[in-house]
């Protein structure tokens, strides 16, 4: 579904009302974030977030801002865009659920929109919107990360069930979420693209394991699944069964939409706090050193250009001037520039990015520089928007691949080659 | 560029474009390469009759925009002009006429906006001086006082259009401060010299002053009051440069994207290759970054948003970084035949150079980001 | 690394990287992360045995290279442990073992080096200060002379293995200029602080000397001549780092290759995809370029050549800078796992991020070269 | 053939005496370089050069130092390496006739070893030794630079000649050389690798026409030919008919083992003259601004590093560490430091390298900066040399390519693909 960009004359409530509407509640119903992270807030913990944010949610919806831009009949405001968008200026600098933001009501929701039945469009965009049920995305597995059509999770009917088992990998958070989409194969006698399902998993059930992942940096944010026999109703499939890669394209569309700041169910353009903290960080030290200055000065030009480049493409999509597909570019310009941006804060920091006193803040840019790929890897690799960007958007020829064609049952899932020592 | 123009800005894009392919295609730029002029007067005037000179002064004073916002629709004449590496002082002279625009006295509007709107006459603005910073520190020339005037003494070099301009705007340092002068380029002690220069068409001169003599009347704006219109010309200059070096580096991209597919290594067309595929997606980044942030310097400037002296600086800093390197890439793509004089590959990168070492460079533009940043 | 290494030197590489590959697999590496020390005395101590320890002392003062050129022998030695990111305080040891051989007074040289040479002694080399350039210039702590001695204050930060360290080598500056004491660390007024870190064994503090008193005895070398031996002190570290670098580097390179033989994506192994071939090729490039600036560094350093100073720097300005970025494109090549705290690759980041900021990082070093260059 | 690296006892004049010997003629007979370029010598422009190359290049004839470590039965000295070597440190500040050095010494005559017949080797190598005849290589085609096994330049056999047709592109300075290996199509009905010949062709001669091409710099080394049935007699095939491939694989060795600095037949190691001017333009300017330093600093880095793995490579090559095709390695290694360089001294120079003073050195570096590429295409592309190092150093997969197995006359020259827009 799409959503009217601007408000036909009084067709809904008038914008200026709204807005002034707006600021009267956020001022007296939400707590001003003052130096907290936007995307945490005043959360205490990882589970005091996850309560904070239903509970702030909840206050959304009871004074009738959740859902701007989601349909009416399914509990939303069904306003157009620039509604959200006044909202999100009006909300500047106060606390918001963000960990409904991503994926919950960017991607998943959406999907729902355009593939749900009437039944599952009432259950659950109702549900999220109230602020009871956060998600999550099962995408990715332990054989490879990229090739989401690979998907070696099986779902196989039995009676009115489908019995879910294998294994999957880097979901964010996945402990403290209600509901997964998970891409599954259902079908392993046709090509990869066509045996595919999703399915709406409830994520606390016996037969799923959930095992945190240690990052570099000491913190457990990803997950890996286990599913063991788990049964799923077959009225949980979203879309129709093995047509789940027309859904997952859908889903990563809704993901880059929301990447690409084109997403109008988005409660804040994606933060560049992550940005402003390092450049803070830098400035820590010696602008009266013109090297530095370099360093500085690049990495305040590489962050406007960015948003410049978020702005630019969110409006070439929405206008057809460039496809979906689009969103692959600002993508691969924030993995480059985060990284870009890791490595100039040690160059600055020194030797305090090394070894450093407790409490100097120098030694998390040392940290961050150990996991300075992740904004590379993380939703699809900086290698996939190149292919993509090239292929889709330069409509260049597609990557040879032996794997379309043969029922997936015959594809070689490892096709390692030897190493011919020259 | 722009992705929100009025029809009056596309009309206005697409007259500038069909009279740049029809009056001054890529063999007519090379055939000014050895004459002695790098632009033709009359030619020149013809574009004046579209807007070029005139969309930065006000109607009071005989200009006026199409959109109501000058600059953004200088800006799309800037574009174009990148796209054919066109020749015209299309900077200095509309840097001098805004000035005289906004600043100028009565007189000075009078004797000078006239011919530089008709283009019947040219206009330089002498800033740069040798071995200087780009910015008001970097001012030497000495504006010495005397009973009814000044005495000019010193020396700027790179000016754009130093050799054709008929007015020269010189910025001078004195007992008052910053001043600007508006100085006939017949003046006694003007002496002006061509310099060799990267651009085929796009010349700078060397101008040394000896002892010019000009009158009070001649300063333009308030006596020592410089160092505000020099940010205000900075940023005008360093929009319409970062316009014409995405322009340029769009065209060039455009045809290496097609050679791509119509060339064929190894019985595969280059497209096919994925170490390929993904340098263009790169370059593809490259350009609408460049664009992107292109346009919000523009309309920033504009605007005379409080963040202008900021956005138009990062604007120069990355797209006279990126876009040069974008060129030398698809030189590269287009293996030996992209180093050779008959291909049109190096028209472009001349000018993309060009502008990345005048009006101050990626690293000095950098330097004071951070500054302003801290 | 080195091409061309004697029987002798093979067989000093083979017994060394046995003996890591027995006693400190990454396993064990891990395991001494949350250990007070970030090694085993002990397992020092068999090292020692195998000649880490001794290879830059004359045999005059019990030391002894195995091919007449230790510090080629000592770089073979650094690259195995590179190769496991071994935890141990090589270079401070050594550097201090160096000084105390070629500087130290008979007496000193009888008093420290026995213990230093057996492993039973540790040493810490303290000469970086907070927030001062890696150099002499840079030496602020203070040695203030008193009746029959001198009295240290100041700061020096980060000092390897200066939590584990016996002995303290101290540069400081002082009327008679700068020069080195030898501390023990348990003498009064000294304050050492445990700094956290990023690598998992390899340690730092901070020192503060707070009215150290040290005899006229415990000057190391001619009072006021350390700066000469800062930079002999300075090219030992650097090779040693270049070389555990070049080590780590090596091998991270090595697997990486090896998994895009074993992944494979979308049906075809990670190894089969040009954009991934190509960066690998540059990945060859810079591991041959860094392996090569090191072996010419330690040959030039081992030879006192009159271009050691510069050969040193480029060596580390080079290989301080490339590698870590090659092993962080071996993370984005093996994919989420690269960045788990499960996967080795972050020890091997861990330790060659700890060089390049360390005895000066590639800024500083490129700076000097420029400053050597003309 | 291969040469002996060190002498066996006896076997050959003892090198002190060689190297007393040689010392004494070089100072007698030999010209300072003084500040000349060694490349170009003493020479006023490229005819005179070309004069003063065979002259000097007969002196060493005369003097029993003409090509050292070439076979005595076809004019060389025979002997091993380091006699070589030890010329090289001798010579060095002397001019010497570089022009022969490349292609002629390292390259041609090598091949020429390698496959000509007893009469080729007479004639050919004994008349380039004496400094009378100079080569040049008939390699590139315009239709295809890097693919030089997709020649489309056809030889027909017409009684006791091959009548060559087509056209060769970028031959360096064609007009003044003598001879030309020209590896050409004589048989269309194999495989594009299997119906190659290499012939040796007289350069001036009726039905070859020479364009000079200009380059963006202004300067015109490189040359197109034009040929039209021109008669080559059989006799003057190098190797086999249809082998050319493999005459002209051996051929690209030989390039690369010059290249990469292993070449037993160098005159004297590539010129790092470049390099150093570029740095010594670098030097004019602000070694008191720390910005500047930085450039200056990572300049000298880069260029001494290479020389180093330049070193480094020609050893292991010559010490099978690694094979042949790692001359790829300094190839491109060449590439991307002469790139950086020609980058940096723009940067440095400022508004000089755009608008310059009349005899301005400074206005050099614009004008190198604009052909700056040119290091990374000239003598195969960076592009090809990344294939080579992934796939013969590392044994990485080949690139697939559809024109191997088919015979030549099917193969699509032109394989341009429509761009389907996205």
């Amino acid at each position: 579904m799409t959503v009217v960009a601007t408000a036909p004359e009084g067709l809904y409530e008038d914008l200026d009302v709204f807005r002034a509407r707006a600021i009267r509640w956020v001022e007296a119903n939400l707590e001003p974030l003052g130096s907290a992270d936007p995307s945490v807030g005043h959360a205490t913990d990882d589970t005091d977030q996850v309560v904070r944010a239903k509970a702030i949610q909840r206050k959304l919806w009871d004074a009738g801002f959740a859902g701007l831009c989601y349909p009416v009949e399914y509990g939303g405001q069904g306003l157009p865009a620039d509604y959200q968008n006044a909202f999100i200026e009006i909300t500047r600098g106060y606390e918001l659920p963000m960990l409904f933001n991503t994926p919950t009501f960017t991607i998943i929701l959406p999907t729902i929109l355009d593939f749900g039945t009437e039944e599952q469009k009432q259950r659950f965009i109702r549900a999220a919107l109230r602020g009871e049920e956060l998600w999550v995305q099962f995408l990715s597995e332990p054989s490879g990360g990229s090739d989401l059509a690979g998907a070696l999770t099986r779902a196989d009917r039995d009676g009115d069930v489908f019995l879910l088992n294998g294994s999957k990998i880097w979901s964010t958070y996945a402990w403290r979420s209600d509901y997964a989409l998970c891409v599954c194969r259902t079908d392993w006698d046709v090509p990869k693209h066509r045996g595919l399902s999703v399915l709406i998993v409830k994520v606390h059930q016996p037969g799923i394991t959930i095992t945190q992942i240690k990052h570099v940096d000491g913190t457990e944010e990803f997950c890996q699944e286990f599913f063991d026999d788990v049964p799923i109703p077959v009225e949980d499939v979203l879309g129709q069964v093995n047509d789940g890669w027309n859904v997952a394209s859908r889903l990563l569309l809704h993901e880059r939409a929301a990447v690409s700041g084109s997403s109008p169910y988005a409660m804040r353009p994606r933060t560049t706090r992550h940005e402003s903290d390092q450049i803070g960080a830098l400035l820590l030290s010696g602008a009266d050193d013109r090297q530095a200055r370099q360093l500085i000065g690049e990495a305040r030009v590489l962050t406007r250009v960015h948003s410049a480049l978020v702005g630019r493409i969110g409006t070439s999509i929405r206008t057809s001037r460039l496809p979906a597909e689009a969103g692959s570019i600002p993508r691969l310009s924030n993995g480059m520039l985060r990284v870009r941006l890791a490595t100039i804060a040690i160059e600055i920091a020194g030797t305090r990015a090394v070894a450093w006193q407790e409490g100097d803040p120098a030694g998390n840019l040392g940290v961050a520089y150990l996991g300075r790929q992740g904004v590379c890897l993380g939703g699809g690799t900086t290698e996939i928007a190149r292919n993509i960007i090239s292929e889709r958007v330069l409509g260049m020829p597609r990557e040879p691949a032996d794997d379309r064609a043969r029922p997936f049952r015959e594809v070689r899932t490892n096709a390692s080659v030897p190493r011919n020592r020259a | 560029m722009d992705l929100e123009l009025t029809s009056d800005q596309e009309l206005l894009r697409d007259t500038t474009r069909g009279f740049l392919t029809d009056s001054m295609p890529l063999s007519a730029v090379r055939g000014l390469a050895e004459a002695p002029s790098g632009f033709d007067r009359e030619w020149w005037k013809k574009g004046a009759d579209l807007g070029w000179t005139s969309l930065l002064v006000s109607e009071a004073r005989g200009g006026g925009s199409i959109s109501g916002d000058g600059l953004r629709d200088l800006a799309l004449v800037a574009e174009e002009m990148g796209a054919m590496v066109s020749p015209g002082p299309l900077i200095p002279t509309n840097v001098v006429a805004q000035t005289l625009s906004v600043e100028g006295s009565g007189d000075q509007a009078e004797r000078v906006l006239p011919s530089l709107l008709s283009g019947d006459a040219i206009a330089a603005w002498c800033i740069a001086e040798p071995g200087r910073p780009f910015d008001p520190t970097g001012v030497t020339l000495l504006a010495e006082p005397e009973r009814d005037g000044f005495v000019l003494d010193g020396v700027k070099l790179p000016v754009e259009a130093g050799g054709e301009a008929d007015w020269l705007l010189v910025t001078a340092t004195g007992p008052d401060g910053l001043s600007q002068f508006l100085v006939p380029s017949s003046a006694p002690g003007v002496h002006v010299t061509e310099l060799r220069g990267l651009d085929l068409v796009r010349r700078n001169a060397a101008i040394r002053f000896e002892g010019v003599r000009v009158a009070a009347s001649d300063v333009v704006g308030e006596l020592g009051g410089a160092a505000p219109s020099f940010e205000r010309q900075l940023q005008t200059a360093l929009v319409l440069q970062c316009a014409e070096i995405v322009g340029a580096a769009a065209r060039v991209f455009e045809f290496t994207v097609q050679y791509a597919f119509d060339r064929s290594s190894f019985g595969r067309a280059l497209a096919s290759y994925q170490a390929l595929k993904h340098r263009f997606a790169d370059m593809l980044l490259w350009l609408e970054s460049a664009q992107a942030i292109t346009v919000d310097a523009t309309n920033a400037v504009q605007a005379g948003a409080p963040d202008a002296t900021e956005v138009a600086r990062i604007a120069k800093a990355y797209v006279g970084e990126r876009c040069p390197e974008l060129i030398q890439d698809c030189v590269q793509l287009h293996g030996g035949i992209g180093v050779t004089w008959e291909h049109d590959l190096h028209l472009y990168l001349r000018r993309v150079v060009l502008h990345r070492q005048t009006y101050g460079d990626p690293t000095e533009h950098r330097d004071r980001v951070a500054m302003l940043a801290s």
